[in-house]
């Protein structure tokens, strides 16, 4: 009885999802904002991820060989294609392009249908979860990421990365994973599941600014804006109204075309949650 | 060779029904799909749901309950003696002396882990109750050495779980109406059993994901992963 | 009396040793081995504080140390073990926010490679001893019997502020002594000269969320410059608005703040002064500034700095001179800042002053440079470092006019470049103590090496240099116990050292603690009301409350500035043909000046503009590259006057061609395994030569000659690629589009 | 169906299949009487579908096995993979299906085509009645080069069989009684 | 003499051949092994043993010694098992769809060909479940019921790899198995001691009567029905693990028939690699003779002409497509790092099945083994050319890489020849690698058509209607 009715109830929602263009029951859509004309590049935020979230240092060989473990990167690029220079003259005019890369924690991941196991699934608060537990590591979901944002146990790394007493600051909210086990920036879920603790314990909802993530509550230039995309009180929300962006299309309609506000490789359809406002130049 | 070639197709009957059947079901599917995309008619037909709805919740008694507000969860598990420092009377505490759990285990309103009590809470009492007992003087030995006993864990969850007291407590305890924190013993006995039959701990559920994918079901519990798994 | 209302020590113990081992088993076992019964223990606090509850984070103010901009952190502790670090959101010197340097504080505390137990030298090696026997030789070598005084005995540190300054002071005052060496390679000291010399201020405040257009001359305020956090903070400002800030940096190399410069102009090192004074010629005689605020002289000067000069001298084009003069009258008002690359000359101090003569020419003082305060209590303010003192050490250890030496957080034999010949002369002190964290190339050189407290364990006040409007004492304070039980508190060595030259002057005080609380409780109006008598108790919610906020603020009277306008004529460097090219020993904000090499957070964060890890590099420019017919990760060797290195190469475009960079940071012989054998060490090949007027180190002036080593080199790098190839990845519109869009909301 | 008469079988081993074919049609002919071509096994060591013409058309039930077989498995496999997504605690949020029509139509058809040979398999056993044990009148020629008819016959009609088969260069005869159960 | 070998030369088998030397020769190829055979065993097993000390080391340390890294998550592991999941279509081809058109040359040469299936299916089946990263975890790709109440992720086509991988195993190793059953009963005549017990147990009471045998050709029929859409659906999936990602080079629409082609194309470059090899150290001239294996062999070129086509098909809709990050990988493939491979690929791939074209080299079996060899490596190539160049260069320029796989990877890929030349080798000599009872029916067939038409009228016209027309009478005749 229950297939039948979770049946017509799951076709019911996603036709209206069809129907309705981002019909969503979610409790809270997580988004974040980057403003990359304020990103320095500074790295801070990457570290503050490293401390955060147990991440491992490799070491150099392991990262020579492309196997470190940054959930969040900042990249760097010298030519600015969009306003013309293709290619740097002989040398640079203007600085370099940040990017702070963590998962996009897209809306229609690609890594999430073709999980064997379901290890990668979209949460009611709009993430798009990894249970490591769940792993199997066949490694399809980095694959499919166009993003490259997946990272890969590729050893175990407790031993070699923690030596004691290093391994006393790991954070007990999270697991150490082990060999075999993708793992992928998480929106610092542990701080959003503290903070829904805490509200929930007060009976409350939870507000705009009971937590931050570690890469936001660190940036020195306030680069970083997280919060929930369903309040419209967020300065999340403000931000991405402001530069009409908007979850459910793949082509942003903008009133003003050269509003800044985009999303990575919005042509390919994964719906990214992450909004990142152009970086500006005064040439 | 010929021969072959007749009997192996089959009869013209039998592939009208087979085509019907597959008719059947295309038309059918159309059908249902676009009547289910109409949102007023698909909430005629379903109920709005609280949880998510299981074939298993069938295998669950729900009358039963051992207090109101709650399905209690099924299974059992024969835990295995545990050798503590002190062989620590739980029912003496709980069922003679009517203890409340929280007196002790005071931190699992406030915390996710329900925490050992700090030895001096023991000493609060033990300083003067029951000095001459043999555990209490090697409580007392430990307190003069300026140490802890070293008390083992009995339930343990594997590290990849995050199991909070303080919101299962508020469920069943203060937001329930029909309980008072008097009766917090059966809340705790619901995933640690009856403790007022036990010295030292034991554990007697089996504290597997199916034990909490059950219970969660039968009372409403989230079924999001990344919920409990860290 | 101090003690007994807040006793931090008992609830920062660590509950047990469950806590650690859940968190590492991870998730690879089965579920049945890890939730075994009796498997593992959980041992509780004997008697608890109220408020601490397993399993529930709780954030402590204290203060960063991990450079001397001394931002205020947080650090979320958790059964007793520090977890995370972030910035203090009361402290309004960084406002909440912290650099990779700060969050990697950690790492330098739970380091497996700290020391635990004091050293001495027994037979040339170094051997485990006991405090006691250690305290009790320092006593027989500098104790008061020991018939040391005078200037015969020294101390060397990093930048030192606070009461730890008060307490060093004391020491020395009580050796006799004023041998006082701070020693930082990377410090203001030429721009806070000149800024004394010509504002009458040494740390005036900058605001360059004020500025419409900064012209930075090779200072990294994002980096490495000064006060980086709440620079960015300013910039972020800057960037935001109405009206967005343009940013031109001018430097022989990209640094942070150039990667993020609207222009970026390359400039021949040490021509950045004749930079400047060429704009200023552009300004006046181009755009009819008003130059009257200008002596005559320094008109004159200016005057010969026409267009085709300077560009002839700097190797910039002229329209870009004009260009950035015109943006510097435009958009007022402006901020040039100049430091870094531009003061590490012989003529550092001269370039810095046509910096700050261009501030006084379009009127940024007053405007973007305001006028600031002494800081109210001299004895803790901060002791800024400099590289003058590492010469200075050196002559005085050379001749023979040390006997005692006692460091502490600072590595001179490192920082040293080889022409000093550091390492034969410290050998030559007679009796060297350290007072370390950490086994680095001094400390191995040391008598004696005592294993001191982290800053994470440590109490102390900490008053940062540069100061803004609101001017604070940062209080640092102790997040957890000592790790290794046999560990002292810097502060509480220097209370037993104090005791120990000068017997019953800190007799009532128990520790540091005590100390500082007695101290603070001494001022007016601090822990006691304004009027309160000497004997009255301590208001103990305050003192909580300053503990809580990890800040006590300061009032402040602002002085004025006083202007004053003499520019020297600047000497360009010579063409030289044996070493025609010029190596910028650049600082980067991760490793900083080698401190942070052994924390692996650190090295294996991606370099800004590299993005190398691990390792060390030289940037050149393509131009150079193809001369020397190298490619990327190609072993490229440096030889100055003074030494050689080898080390690979990343070629990019953000470089002047006649320069080579190789960041410090590297090339550790000492200081653990995450440091040790990696890289080179730039600032080991410096040339000898100093600032005329400061007697800083000419960090950047150094001549050097290049030449393919002929083999591959190991870099490793994160990213492969240096271009977006026409994606859309890091969109980039115009100022201008930005301002037809959001200018009016 | 138990006969009062004793009945035995008949082993005739012919060194061509032609000659085999010949003592089926003379039977067909009822050269012998109380024999019929019913009560004839031919054994041979290839396949002869040609014998289907002279034996008549028997039964052979493999197809409905296989049809059933492929029927259960389409069938299935969409409730079983249905069921399984349905059921799934973890209902992947946000206005996506949960039960994947186009992906189970992959998995329906492999679950198709598993238990359609499946059951192929069964059926063949079944209708060729392998894997019990049967009459041992058989000869190790026959898997080489020779074939083997064997008939059912009562008491009396065995010398006219023989006789048969003689007349068709029978190589060897064996005789069996067919013992009551 | 001479007349004769013309003949034999000619013919696809030699019609006159006595039906008790089939039985011999092929029951003799299962005999005695010699020194040679157990020297390949001792080869087999010894890089099978390789590939188990690889697998172990990478048990223990991770996925890390194979050199797969962040953009590179899937490499030898994966194109292995596509490489070996492609060798499985040459027994479905040959068996199955001969079979179904009534091209009786397979006769001889399909029983080793669908060993061949089942066993490089076996040799594939490792692969997924090596490049696991928790291999222990394996079993949760399986649909089962689970106390904790959840189920692998149907959309995923590594969950569709997993169902049609075992249906594919299951239905061809049936297939072989069905095939073989007539031979066992040939073989359990002829065995004694435990081989006899063997094939006893694995003829099932296989008698050769006319209901075993209409039971029998129905099922064969209704299998090879069965195999065929689902060898391509297999193979369908397989590329489906691509072609369902969104990554530039693999998301091609063309894959499937792309894959299914080279699946072909590699089964049949290995039927002639065997073939020969089996022809020489069996003697099985008379049955594997030139005229099968030239037949084998146009069907190669057909086959490898279709695989180009359809290569210059995805070619082309890449370079028209214009989607730049696609047209990189396209263009990367051709002039990057991995040129090398990919131009050997169209080398051997596409240029050297032209030599098939010649009648010379399609009947020297000396010429053809080192040819067919080269076609498989190829083949393998190909594989390796789909995982690698799409990873290394993806959509974001940022994780460019290229990389080579570690020595656990080669280890392991090492291993799994050894693997299947074990399966292989004991194969041959435990089961009769030649079909003995349809070579008889192919030269009883020959004979009937060639001879026995002529003497049937000639005998007809001797006795008259006498009812010998067993081909025209009808059952109700009389």
């Amino acid at each position: 009885m229950s297939l039948v009715r979770n049946f017509i109830e799951d076709w019911s929602r996603y036709r209206r999802s069809i129907n309705e263009g981002g019909f969503h029951e979610y409790e809270h859509m997580w988004g974040m904002v980057i403003d990359l004309d304020k990103c320095t590049g500074c790295n801070a935020c990457s570290v503050a991820c490293y401390a955060e979230n147990n991440l491992a240092v490799v070491g150099e060989e392991k990262f020579e060989s492309g196997q470190g473990m940054h959930w969040l990167r900042v990249e760097r690029y010298w030519d600015e294609p969009n306003i013309g220079n293709e290619r740097v003259r002989d040398t640079q005019e203007h600085g370099g392009s940040f990017m702070p890369m963590m998962c996009q924690q897209c809306n229609s991941a690609t890594c999430e249908p073709v999980c064997p196991v379901a290890a990668a699934y979209h949460t009611p608060d709009g993430l798009n979860a990894q249970i490591y537990n769940r792993c199997v590591g066949s490694r399809y979901c980095a694959n499919n990421c166009p993003y490259r944002l997946r990272y890969f146990n590729f050893y175990s790394y407790y031993e070699d990365s923690w030596p004691s007493p290093l391994d006393m600051q790991l954070n007990p909210d999270i697991t150490v994973r082990d060999k075999g086990v993708m793992e992928k920036c998480t929106f610092c879920v542990q701080r959003i599941r503290s903070a829904k603790n805490t509200a929930k314990m007060e009976n409350r909802e939870v507000a705009d600014g009971d937590f931050q993530t570690a890469c936001q509550q660190t940036c020195p230039t306030t680069a970083i804006v997280f919060g929930d995309l369903l309040d419209h009180d967020s300065e999340v929300h403000k931000l991405w109204h402001k530069f009409q962006t908007k979850l459910g299309t793949t082509k942003q309609k903008k009133d003003n075309p050269e509003l800044r506000g985009y999303r990575l490789y919005e042509q390919l359809n994964t719906e990214p949650s992450v909004t990142y406002l152009e970086r500006v130049r005064d040439v | 060779m010929e021969a072959e070639a007749e009997t192996c197709h089959p009869r013209p009957r039998r592939s009208l029904a087979l085509s019907l059947w597959t008719a059947m079901m295309v038309v059918a599917l159309i059908l249902g799909n676009a009547l289910l995309a109409k949102p007023s008619l698909a909430d005629e037909i379903m109920t709005p749901r609280k949880q998510v709805p299981s074939a298993f919740s069938g295998w669950l008694d729900e009358d039963v309950g051992p207090f109101p507000g709650v399905v209690a969860p099924e299974g059992t598990y024969e835990g295995k003696d545990v050798e503590q420092p002190i062989e620590f009377p739980h029912d003496l505490h709980t069922a003679t002396n009517k203890i409340n759990c929280l007196y002790c285990h005071t931190y699992a309103r406030r915390s996710a882990v329900a925490g050992i009590p700090p030895t001096s809470k023991c000493m609060g009492c033990h300083s003067i109750i029951a000095t001459d007992r043999p555990r209490i003087k090697q409580l007392t030995e430990y307190w003069d050495k300026g140490q802890s006993p070293p008390w083992k864990k009995v339930h343990d969850l594997p590290d990849y779980v995050r199991f909070t007291h303080e919101r299962h407590l508020k469920k069943f305890l203060f937001d329930n109406p029909d309980m008072t924190v008097e009766r917090v013993d059966e809340v705790c006995a619901l995933c640690h059993g009856d403790v007022t039959k036990m010295t030292v701990a034991k554990k007697q559920k089996p504290l597997t994901m199916g034990f909490c994918t059950r219970c969660h079901q039968a009372n409403g519990g989230t079924f999001d992963c990344q919920k409990c798994h860290k | 009396m101090s003690k007994s209302e807040f006793d931090r020590r008992d609830f920062l113990k660590v509950m047990g040793v469950s806590g650690v081992a859940a968190t590492v088993a991870g998730c690879d076992m089965p579920s049945y081995i890890t939730s075994e019964e009796g498997a593992e223990e959980v041992i509780p606090y004997l008697s608890p504080e109220e408020y601490v509850i397993p399993g529930v984070g709780v954030w402590y103010a204290s203060t960063c140390l991990q450079c001397p901009a001394g931002c205020g952190i947080r650090g979320r502790v958790r059964e007793g073990r520090v977890l995370k670090l972030e910035g203090n959101p009361t402290m309004s010197l960084n406002s909440g926010k912290l650099c990779q340097m700060g969050q990697s504080a950690l790492q330098s505390h739970y380091n497996p490679d700290r020391l635990t137990t004091p050293l001495m030298r027994k037979d040339g090696a170094l051997a485990e001893a006991t405090w006691e026997d250690a305290l009790a030789l320092m006593e027989e070598k500098t104790g008061p019997s020991s018939g040391i005084s005078g200037h015969r005995f020294a101390w060397y540190t990093g930048s030192v502020s606070g009461h730890q300054n008060v307490l060093l002071k004391a020491h020395l005052e009580a050796m006799g002594s004023s041998n006082h060496f701070v020693h930082e390679v990377i410090n203001t000291r030429v721009w806070q000269a000149v800024c004394k010399e010509m504002l009458g201020q040494s740390m005036p405040t900058l605001r360059i969320d004020k500025a419409g257009l900064v012209l930075s001359f090779g200072a990294d305020f994002l980096g490495t410059w000064m006060s980086p956090i709440q620079f960015s903070a300013q910039y972020a400002a800057f960037r935001s608005g109405d009206e967005r800030g343009m940013l031109i940096q001018a430097e022989p190399s990209m640094s942070l703040t150039g990667a993020n410069a609207d222009l970026w102009v390359a400039v021949r090192p040490g021509t950045e002064g004749i930079m400047a004074l060429g704009l200023a010629n552009v300004l006046i005689h181009k755009e009819r500034m008003d130059a009257s605020v200008l002596p005559p002289e320094t008109q004159e000067l200016i005057a010969r700095y026409n267009v085709s000069i300077t560009s002839r001298i700097t190797g910039i084009a002229g329209d870009r001179l004009i260009r950035i003069a015109r943006h510097l009258k435009n958009r007022s008002p402006s901020l040039v800042l100049a430091g870094g690359p531009a003061a590490g000359h012989t003529t550092g101090f001269e370039a810095v002053q046509a910096a700050m003569m261009l501030n006084i020419l379009l009127g940024n003082v007053g405007e973007t440079i305001e006028a600031n305060a002494d800081f109210a209590f001299p004895q803790l303010a901060a002791l800024g470092g400099g590289t003058t003192d590492l010469n200075r050490f050196a002559h005085a250890a050379g001749s023979g006019q040390l006997d005692a030496l006692f460091f502490d957080g600072s590595n001179p034999l490192f920082g040293a470049p080889d022409h000093m010949n550091l390492n034969e002369k410290f050998d030559a002190i007679p009796f060297k103590v350290a007072f370390s964290t950490f086994m680095d190339e001094t400390t191995a050189r040391a008598d004696v090496v005592l294993p001191i407290a982290s800053a994470i364990e440590d109490w102390g006040t900490h008053v940062a240099a540069y100061q803004n409007e609101q001017h604070e004492i940062a209080f640092q304070q102790p997040l957890m116990e000592p790790i290794h039980p046999l560990t002292r508190s810097f502060g509480d060595l220097l209370l037993a050292l104090n005791a120990m030259r000068s017997p019953g002057t800190y007799d009532e005080i128990d520790d540091y603690y005590g100390y500082l609380q007695s101290a603070l409780g001494a001022i007016p109006g601090v822990l006691k009301g304004e009027d309160a008598a000497e004997d009255d108790p301590l208001d103990i919610q305050l003192w909580n409350q300053i503990l809580q906020d990890g800040r006590l603020e300061v009032p402040a009277e602002t002085s004025l500035f006083t202007t004053s306008v003499s520019i020297k004529d600047i000497t360009s460097p010579p063409t030289d043909e044996a070493f025609p090219y010029y190596l910028v020993p650049t600082p980067r904000s991760s490793l900083y000046d080698g401190r942070h090499a052994n924390l692996p957070w650190l090295q294996e964060a991606p370099d800004q503009i590299s993005k190398v890890v691990w390792t060390s590099w030289a940037e050149i420019h393509p131009v150079t590259a193809s001369k020397l017919g190298l490619e990327e990760g190609d072993l490229i060797r440096i030889t100055s006057a003074s030494g050689v290195l080898e080390v690979p190469v990343y070629i990019f475009k953000g470089i002047h061609t006649d320069v080579v960079c190789v960041p410090m940071g590297q090339g550790h012989t000492e200081y653990g395994r995450y440091a040790k054998g990696r890289g080179v060490n730039p600032l080991k090949i410096l040339d000898p030569g100093e600032d005329t007027r400061t007697g800083e180190l000419a960090l950047y002036g150094t001549r050097v000659g290049l030449a393919a080593a002929g083999r591959a080199g190991r870099m490793v790098k994160m990213g492969n690629t240096e271009s977006q190839h026409g994606r859309k990845i890091v969109a980039t519109i115009t100022a201008e589009q930005q301002r037809r869009n959001e200018g009016e909301s | 169906m138990a006969r009062k008469t004793p009945k035995k079988r008949l082993l005739g081993l012919f060194g061509d299949f032609d000659q085999a074919i010949n003592v089926i049609v003379d039977i067909r002919h009822y050269e012998v009487p109380g024999v019929s071509v019913d009560n004839i096994t031919i054994k041979s060591p290839i396949e002869h579908p040609e014998i289907e013409e002279i034996l008549g058309e028997r039964p052979c039930h493999v197809s409905k096995f296989s049809l059933s077989g492929a029927l259960f498995g389409l069938i299935f496999g969409a409730f079983f993979l249905a069921a399984a997504q349905a059921n799934f605690l973890i209902q992947p949020q946000g206005g996506k299906p949960v039960i994947t029509l186009t992906s189970n139509l992959v998995l329906m058809y492999e679950m198709m085509i598993l238990f359609g040979v499946l059951a192929t398999f069964v059926g063949f056993l079944v209708g060729s009645g392998l894997m019990h044990r049967r009459s041992i009148l058989d000869d190790q020629m026959i898997s080489l080069d020779q074939v083997g008819i064997v008939i059912e016959v009562e008491d009396e009609n065995i010398d006219p069989v023989r006789r048969l088969f003689k007349k068709h260069n029978v190589l060897e005869i064996r005789d069996r009684e067919i013992r009551e159960q | 003499m001479a007349e004769e070998t013309t003949t034999i030369a000619a013919k696809d088998i030699d019609e006159k051949i006595a039906w008790a030397k089939i039985n011999s020769d092929v029951l003799r190829s299962m005999e005695n092994p010699r020194m040679g055979y157990w020297l390949a065993i001792g080869v087999s097993i010894a890089m099978l043993m390789v590939g188990i000390y690889s697998e172990v080391y990478q048990y223990n340390t991770g996925m890390g010694p194979a050199n797969l890294n962040n953009p590179h998550m899937w490499d030898l592991y994966i194109s292995t098992f596509v490489f070996w999941i492609g060798m499985s279509h040459s027994g479905t081809l040959l068996s199955a769809i001969l079979h179904l058109f009534h091209a009786d040359w397979r006769k001889p040469i399909y029983r080793f060909a669908e060993a061949m299936t089942t066993f490089s299916l076996m040799t594939a089946l490792i692969f997924p479940i090596i490049h696991l990263g928790r291999v222990w975890n394996m079993h949760w790709v399986i649909p089962y019921y689970s106390d904790r109440g959840i189920w692998p992720n149907f959309r995923s086509p590594l969950v569709w790899d997993a169902f049609a991988i075992t249906a594919y195993l299951t239905a061809s190793v049936l297939f072989l198995y069905i095939g073989m059953i007539p031979d066992l009963a040939i073989c359990r005549d002829n065995a004694v001691g435990w081989r006899r017990r063997l094939y006893t147990f694995m003829s099932i009471g296989w008698r050769g009567d006319d209901r075993q045998w209409r039971n029998f050709r129905k099922t064969y029929l209704l299998m090879a029905c069965f195999l065929i859409p689902l060898a391509v659906s297999v193979h369908s999936i397989v590329a489906a693990d691509f072609a369902m990602a969104i990554m530039p080079g693999w998301h091609v629409t063309s894959f499937p028939p792309y894959f299914v082609a080279g699946a072909l194309y590699s089964g049949c470059a290995a039927i002639i690699t065997l073939f020969v090899l089996l022809r020489y150290f069996f003697k099985f001239e008379q049955y594997m003779t030139l005229p099968i294996l030239e037949k084998t062999c146009k069907l190669t070129f057909a086959i490898a002409m279709v695989w180009s086509y359809l290569n210059l098909i995805e070619f082309a809709s890449v370079w028209y497509g214009h989607d730049i990050p696609a047209k990189e990988v396209l263009i990367a493939k051709f002039s990057g790092p991995y040129s090398p491979f990919f131009l050997g690929m169209l080398f051997c791939g596409s240029v050297l099945p032209f030599t098939l074209a010649f009648k010379k080299i399609r009947r020297s079996p000396w010429l053809l083994l080192p040819i067919s060899i080269f076609l498989n490596v190829g083949m393998w190539l190909e594989r390796y050319m789909i995982v690698a160049p799409t990873l290394s260069l993806s959509h974001h320029p940022w994780t460019w890489d290229v990389m080579w796989p570690g020595w656990v990877e080669w280890g392991i890929v090492f291993g799994s020849f050894g693997w299947f030349g074990l399966l292989f080798l004991i194969f041959v000599k435990v089961f009769p690698s030649v079909s003995m009872y349809e070579v008889k029916e192919m030269v009883y067939h020959r004979r009937r058509v060639i001879f026995e038409d002529a003497e049937l009228r000639a005998h007809e016209v001797k006795t008259g209607a006498s009812g010998a027309q067993p081909l025209t009478s009808t059952p109700e005749g009389s």
